[in-house]
């Protein structure tokens, strides 16, 4: 009797599982963002952002004259969850193209699946270097690398604050790791002495322990690596102890929500980013009334991210003329997309770069840039 | 009981053999292939929840040992995956007799936070621990077997699909025996009542101990099939979502059986990329299932469909008992 | 220490054991020997110790003082298991067994010391193996007929009746092939019929199946039909000892049991 | 015999305990004022029968009428604030917390403070022990000492009816006499009492009328004195 | 030196925090025997009506702990006598299963309403620095670190000497006798559970307003909670504050002298050690029953 009804149950599931969801009419691209969990906030951002995008191209006619599909699963930043993302949008949803999965161990996990199905899959956030060295020629990142950032403005940091000894903070992920090793080795290069390296852990709401080590470490500036929460309780804490020396980082700090969150403290703090809202330009503008009006706020770096990366995508697929992946691999190879950060190119190894950060400074609750800059490719450096 | 729970477990493994010949979607063969996993996982736990009696909570300890030791193994000493996977079981048993020595002289709620806290330790310590675990980068990139080089994406897949098989069939080759071997016998005789164990001479602390090290060794199984399938491993697989699916699994199937594990994997992972169709509702249903299981399936699914199983049996045949499943049963 | 030396050995053999918890003494200074053979009968109003004093002989609690000798073995404080591995097997006064199982599984759970494998031969196993296993389950429906039970093989424990139970328990206890058998209010709960039923069943396990029983129990009838010797406990002390029929008669326990008529 | 209309009536009282039935068919009564002791051998049904009077158990079929109104099945604390009250076997007492508040907890029902203040000084002017100990916790009192301390909690809450359940189990004779001579004391000021008793002599020595209970039903019925000399009686203890 | 004293004060407040955030798990934990791993959920909750009642209705900080006290009070009733009951006295796995369903539910369904960007909660008191020699405090830590105090007092003062806490006691030590007292248990147990949902909720209110609301933050909670609650053993009011403190300092000092991305590594390490050798928590008296 029970074997007959399992049968059942197993043939339901596999009838279920087997339904193919998207319509044919339409160009699927899959999205794969943590939507819950610990950095779903930042996940949603970098959604909302690809959103963005897909809409405003679907209203001018869309791709190879398709409106596009996007199809966004949740991956939780789990290397688990994204790669049973991914397999969904390859296989049932039949996606032409990949982006996303946000941390970087989540995409690590997913370039193998991408790769031994040959769907280009690209990035728009995953920053731990080694991932465009991994050979796979179906992934891109159009991003900054920690290392990138690092050597786009450790000099500008160096000069513009005078310091000398500077003490590192960074979350205990693989970014904040990355993060907090790429300008220690920049800033190291420029003279500049390490007096305290600490990492604390995503989600920690006391931080005095490690504000203590920093008021005795002797530096005249710290390095921070953290996102819009930790962030904004450090600097907070930071401030209410008394510790009075320059704060600079990275980090979605050039945000409304950052300033709202920290307040006061967050007064005169820099932040190296990618994208910052009032960046000057015309596309940029435009880009930020659109996002605005759908979201109600300002884009951040991470909702620039999610913009830029479908709209690369999608213009590679044109280009490519057809859904087939090594045509738009090709298209991917050719980018030059101006994004509202400036010029998006792509070096044999499928890093970004061209494209401009800002080092910002926070005054009177507004981010003032204080210098942009051009993100040279990898090679070209040294 | 036994006959009836051996014949369904062949008729599974017959379907689930027989599963990747006639489908040939990759999607559905993947998530075939996390069922199989979660199946292996459950059981491991099961072990452990159904049979000692104790609530696990740090059972993703095993499944994170076992992962991380069929990584480092493969990229580190070069080993083949058929060598890898085996010592990752290995290497979890030995962590699991140390961990059960320790944890399994407490009960109840002690017992649950003691398991949480190892499991937890070793998450942080695979966070931090650069030199060895790569730390919050994790271990990317484990060696796939070389024979899948040149082979299709589908070929690949079915390849997985029968090694995960291979590893879910030696689960239960194992825990069938153990289950209903003296040992067996033994750990649930403690489960059910301590005393009446030791009154017949059985030392409740070594069957403890013994389903413990089985399950630790299943689940370092399983864990090393991850590694290699995923291809990569971060100290996640330590953490709580892990331990929430497997224990949900078991206790929806039904602990205390081998079969109810299995329906538990198949159903919460199905269930899991079904509800992907209400997009940010998902989790939240999830939650709202997993109460409504408790208040309306409290023994798990097996028991429900035992209990069916009885009333209607109890009815038309009360008074002819069958003993066919005792055999010696005549004078 | 060397004294009964001539004598024959008595197969259980307790003395001065007393347990104190708190400051309450439970159980002082009980002597008694159990000989082979043997049914003996320990009885006393509640709270008089008797099941204190068979969780001390059994291992379930470490006496203050004294000493238990079972077979020539001191026993004093070994675990239970040790202890019924020794072949000293008890059941317990509220009801104890292996409630979600059926009768069949928990007579063939007692068969645990039987059926004893490494865990190799476990998940491998040999001739031997599934031989021990097979004398196990025959054992098993022996023990669950002779105890009345057959109709009951693949009942689940909890639907039992209280009698049953009862049975059950024995059963579980005969598993184990003990050489004696210590029984704890096994026919609590019974109506007299069903009592003296149980009584004969107790009595022709004696040879056949155990060498001596060691009996608590409440139901006199009971106590007087089967036991050849009775001790009678009162507040954790020993108040007689003797055959049935002397002790029924002595003022002392029939004060204990009803109470002084107040004048 | 009974009294013209009995405050307590029990009526063809079955209960059982998941399949297990335990008592089948108990039929009593008791009228106001009087002492009346459930007799009977270990497992017999006495203390399933003093559970189901007062709301711990419900009843699968029978009656139990309380003064005229019908409580079968009644949750307990409905039942206690009715005018029963259940000082059950092994006395039950709060062990950590203080007599004062084993007391207080006992007038639970109490609508003022100065209430339980009240039935607390008459308390302590029963048991003069219990004062000296008041704010001892009630886990470190002697049994006797727990004994008392159980009944006056009790008699916090004014019952009508007293149930006492085996009030002299593990006390020592003369403890055992003590705590009977309160329990007359507590009879002759009105409140009517119900118990259950091992000690036969004890429970006969201050009862008016006993019922032997045996198998869960009501095998011999009557007074006191007669009893005592009925051999039924000493065989259902002594076989 | 001065660092000692600082990473000593530090750890004291966070300590103090750590109890507070624990007092509501000891209590349904040590009293009803539930393990409640929707503990940092409620916990979570309480922060997020906070932040809904202060910064987006604009109450008063104090009017809106009222209002916060209140509903979560009518959620913890509900919980209990819905879902909880049914699984009384059925051991602790229905209730470990029932209350992770929950967590999973509550965070998820409050992450789709208030989204998922941290909140603010308008706070109480400035925030102004504060020095004692060597040491830095500020007025709003040290304020917190008061109204832990409060609400620890008057929690252990509620359970103490209320009818309503001396029937909580009462019913947990024997509920038979209880029912014969005339207790309606049934309303004991929702209101115990309720205090503790009132109890985790105000500390998410509280502590929020220090650092800020994080929806997804409640499993992180529970665990520090389950920490100190070992520590201290269950159901002790005073085992939760010591528990509390000795975690807050060996975080500070692990942190300050060995690494700060391992600082959560040592409240586990305490647990198992204390379960090893005192496995009924450091303050408990496990009463030998004849």
């Amino acid at each position: 009797m029970r074997p007959l009804a399992l049968t059942r149950i197993m043939l339901a599931a596999t009838a279920l599982l087997s339904l193919s969801a998207h319509a044919q009419d339409s160009l699927p691209i899959g999205l794969i963002q943590p939507l819950t969990g610990s950095v779903a906030y930042n996940g949603t951002a970098a959604a909302h952002g690809a959103e963005l995008a897909v809409k405003q191209r679907n209203a001018n006619g869309g791709v190879l004259g398709k409106p596009v599909e996007m199809i966004t699963e949740d991956g939780q930043c789990s290397p688990a969850d994204s790669v049973n993302a991914a397999e969904k949008l390859i296989q049932r949803d039949e996606v032409v193209a990949l982006v996303g999965a946000f941390c970087s161990s989540a995409t690590s996990a997913v370039m193998p699946v991408a790769q031994k199905y040959k769907i280009p899959f690209l990035t728009g956030v995953s920053s731990e270097a080694s991932l465009t060295e991994a050979g796979n020629p179906y992934f891109f990142r159009s991003a900054e690398t920690d290392a990138l950032l690092g050597s786009a403005f450790s000099k500008l940091i160096v000069d513009n604050l005078g310091l000398e000894k500077v003490a590192y903070i960074g979350v205990n992920d693989d970014w904040g790791r990355g993060s907090v090793k790429a300008f220690e080795q920049e800033l190291s290069g420029h003279g500049v002495e390490t007096v305290m390296t600490e990492y604390f852990n995503h989600g920690s709401s006391d931080f005095y322990t490690l504000l203590t080590k920093l008021r005795n470490s002797g530096a005249d500036g710290v390095f921070v690596a953290a996102e819009t929460q930790d962030g904004s309780t450090l600097v907070k804490q930071l401030k209410q102890f008394g510790i009075d020396m320059d704060v600079f980082g990275v980090g979605s700090w050039a945000t409304s929500d950052f300033i709202d969150l920290t307040g006061d403290a967050a007064e005169g703090i820099y932040a190296a980013v990618p994208y910052v809202s009032n960046l000057p330009g015309e596309r940029n503008e435009r880009f930020v009334k659109d996002y605005t009006e759908a979201y109600g706020q300002a884009p951040g770096k991470y909702g620039a991210a999610g913009y830029n990366a479908l709209n690369i995508m999608m213009a590679a697929i044109e280009r490519a003329g057809s859904s087939d992946a090594e045509a738009i691999v090709d298209g991917l190879k050719q980018t030059d997309y101006e994004a509202p950060n400036g010029r998006y190119r792509f070096t044999a190894k499928g890093q970004g770069y061209g494209f401009q950060a800002a080092l910002v400074q926070i005054q009177n609750g507004k981010t003032d840039v204080v210098a942009t800059t051009a993100i040279a490719a990898p090679d070209a450096g040294n | 009981m036994m006959i009836l729970e051996r014949n369904t477990l062949l008729i599974m493994a017959v379907l689930a053999a027989l599963f990747p010949l006639l489908v040939g979607n990759q999607y559905a063969l993947h998530i075939g292939i996390m069922v199989l996993f979660y199946a292996v996982l459950a059981t491991s736990l099961n072990l452990i929840v159904g049979y000692v009696g104790e609530f696990s909570l740090g059972h993703t300890a095993f499944l994170g040992l076992g992962a991380y030791a069929a990584a480092l193994l493969s990229l580190r000493m070069g080993l083949p995956i058929w060598a890898t996977i085996p010592l990752a079981g290995v290497i979890s048993a030995l962590f699991g007799a140390a961990i059960g020595a320790i944890t399994l002289r407490l009960r109840g709620p002690y017992f649950v936070i003691i398991t949480l806290a190892f499991a937890e330790v070793l998450r942080i310590i695979a966070n931090n621990w650069m030199g060895l675990t790569n730390g919050p980068m994790g271990l990317s990139g484990v060696v796939q077997p070389a024979l899948l080089a040149d082979a299709s994406p589908l070929a690949a897949k079915r390849f997985y699909f029968y090694l995960a098989l291979a590893i879910a069939v030696v689960a239960l080759y194992l825990a069938y025996r153990f289950v209903y071997s003296n040992n067996g016998r033994a750990a649930v005789t403690v489960r059910e009542n301590r005393y009446v164990a030791q009154s017949v001479g059985i030392q409740p602390f070594a069957y403890a101990m013994r389903a413990f090290v089985l399950g630790a060794f299943l689940a370092g199984l399983a864990g090393g099939f991850y590694a290699h399938y995923i291809t990569f491993v971060g100290a996640n697989v330590f953490g709580f979502a892990f331990m929430v699916s497997m224990i949900i699994m078991v206790l929806i199937g039904g602990k205390g059986t081998l079969v109810g594990p299995l329906v538990g994997a198949l159903l919460i992972t199905v269930l899991n990329e079904y509800l992907r169709e209400f997009q940010e509702l998902r989790m939240s249903l999830f939650g709202l299932i997993v109460i409504g299981v408790v208040l309306f399936l409290p023994n798990g699914l097996m028991g429900f469909l035992n209990l069916r199983r009885e009333r209607r049996r109890a009815t038309p045949a009360a008074a002819a008992e069958s003993h066919a499943e005792a055999p010696g049963g005549s004078a | 220490m060397s004294e009964v030396q001539n004598f024959p050995t008595p197969m259980l053999s307790v003395r001065g054991l007393c347990k104190t918890f708190g400051g309450l003494k439970a159980v002082q200074d009980i002597d008694l020997d159990v000989n082979s053979g043997e049914v003996f009968g320990l009885i006393g109003p509640n709270g008089a110790g008797k099941t204190t004093c068979f969780n001390l002989i059994t291992g379930f609690y470490t006496p203050t003082a004294g000493r238990v000798t079972f077979q020539g073995h001191d026993i004093t404080g070994h675990s239970p298991y040790r202890i019924a591995r020794r072949g000293l097997v008890r059941s317990f006064q509220k009801t104890n067994v292996l409630k979600a199982l059926s009768v069949f599984e928990n007579v063939l759970a007692g068969h645990y010391l039987s059926t004893r494998q490494t865990l190799l031969a476990t998940f491998f196993p040999h001739a031997g193996v599934s031989r021990a296993e097979r004398e196990a389950r025959d054992s098993a429906a022996r023990i669950v007929e002779l105890m009345g039970l057959a109709a009951r093989m693949d009942t689940p424990a909890f639907r039992l009746s209280c009698g049953e139970l009862r049975l059950l328990e024995v059963a579980v206890a005969l598993a184990a092939k003990p050489a004696l058998l210590m029984l704890d209010e096994p026919a609590a709960g019974l109506n007299s019929q069903e009592a003296m039923r149980f009584g004969s069943i107790l009595k022709s396990l004696r040879r056949s199946e155990v060498e001596s029983i060691v009996l608590v129990e409440h139901n006199m009838s009971l106590v007087m039909e089967v036991c050849d010797r009775v001790m009678v406990m009162h507040f954790g002390s020993k108040l007689a000892e003797g055959r049935p029929e002397q002790v029924k008669n002595d003022p002392q326990v029939i004060e204990a049991y009803l109470g002084r008529a107040r004048a | 015999m009974s009294a013209s209309t009995p405050l307590l009536q029990v009526s063809g009282l079955h209960v059982a305990y998941g399949k297990i039935a335990a008592l089948h068919g108990i039929d009593m009564e008791v009228a106001a004022g009087e002492i009346v002791a459930l007799i009977g051998a270990n497992g017999a049904g006495k203390s399933t029968t003093l559970r189901t009077i007062s709301g711990l158990l419900k009843p699968s079929r029978g009656s139990i009428t309380w003064d005229g109104r019908e409580i079968a099945g009644m949750d307990a604390e409905r039942i206690v604030a009715a005018g029963i009250a259940h000082c059950p076997e092994e006395r039950h007492i709060w062990p950590a917390m203080t007599v004062r508040e084993n007391l207080m907890l006992g007038g639970y029902l109490c609508t003022s403070r100065a209430q339980v203040e009240q039935r607390m000084e008459q308390a302590f002017q029963r048991f003069p022990r219990l004062r000296e100990r008041d704010r001892q916790m009630a886990g470190t009192l002697s049994g006797g000492e727990q004994q008392m301390l159980a009944i006056a909690r009790a008699l916090m809450s004014e019952p009508r009816l007293l149930i006492l359940d085996e009030p002299s189990l593990g006390l020592s004779p003369k403890m055992a006499d003590e705590v009977f001579d309160v329990v007359r004391e507590i009879n002759a000021r009105g409140v009517t009492v119900l118990v259950v008793e091992q000690n036969v002599h004890n429970a006969l020595d201050i009862a008016s009328r006993a019922y032997v209970v045996e198998t869960g039903v009501i095998s011999t019925h009557a007074d006191a004195a007669s009893l005592l000399e009925n051999p039924e009686v000493l065989s259902a203890y002594l076989g | 030196m001065d660092m000692l004293l600082q990473f000593v004060a530090n750890g004291l407040v966070s300590g103090s925090f750590y109890a507070l955030s624990a007092l509501g798990l000891t209590l349904i934990f040590g009293l009803m025997r539930v393990v409640n791993f929707a503990h940092g959920e409620f916990y979570m909750l309480g922060g997020v009506l906070g932040w809904f009642v202060t910064t987006y209705l604009g109450l008063n900080f104090f009017v809106g702990l009222v209002v916060v006290v209140v509903a979560m009070a009518a959620f913890g009733w509900l919980v209990d006598r819905f879902l909880i009951e049914r699984v009384r006295d059925q051991g602790e796995e229905p209730s470990i299963l029932l209350t992770i369903g929950l967590s999973i539910f509550l965070t998820n369904s409050a992450l789709l309403v208030v989204g998922t960007a941290p909140l603010n909660i308008a706070g109480a008191v400035p925030n102004a620095p504060v020095f004692l020699g060597p040491v830095v405090l500020t007025q709003m830590r040290l304020f917190a670190v008061a109204a832990c105090a409060v609400l620890i007092l008057a929690a252990y003062l509620l359970i103490r000497h209320t009818r309503l806490g001396r029937a909580m006691r009462a019913t947990f030590q024997d509920p038979m006798a209880a029912r014969l007292a005339g207790i309606k248990t049934a309303y004991v147990y929702a209101s115990t559970f309720a205090l503790g949902t009132v109890l985790a909720a105000s500390s998410g209110m509280l502590l929020g307003s220090i650092y800020s609301v994080q929806v997804s933050g409640g499993g992180l909670i529970s665990l520090k909670a389950f920490v100190v609650v070992i520590l201290g053993g269950m159901g002790s009011f005073a085992g939760a504050i010591v528990g509390g403190l000795i975690l807050g300092l060996a975080e500070a000092l692990w942190g300050g002298y060995v690494s700060s991305g391992t600082v959560d590594v040592i409240g586990f390490l305490i647990v198992i050690l204390t379960l090893i050798f005192k496995p009924y928590g450091l303050f408990s008296t496990q009463v030998e029953r004849a």
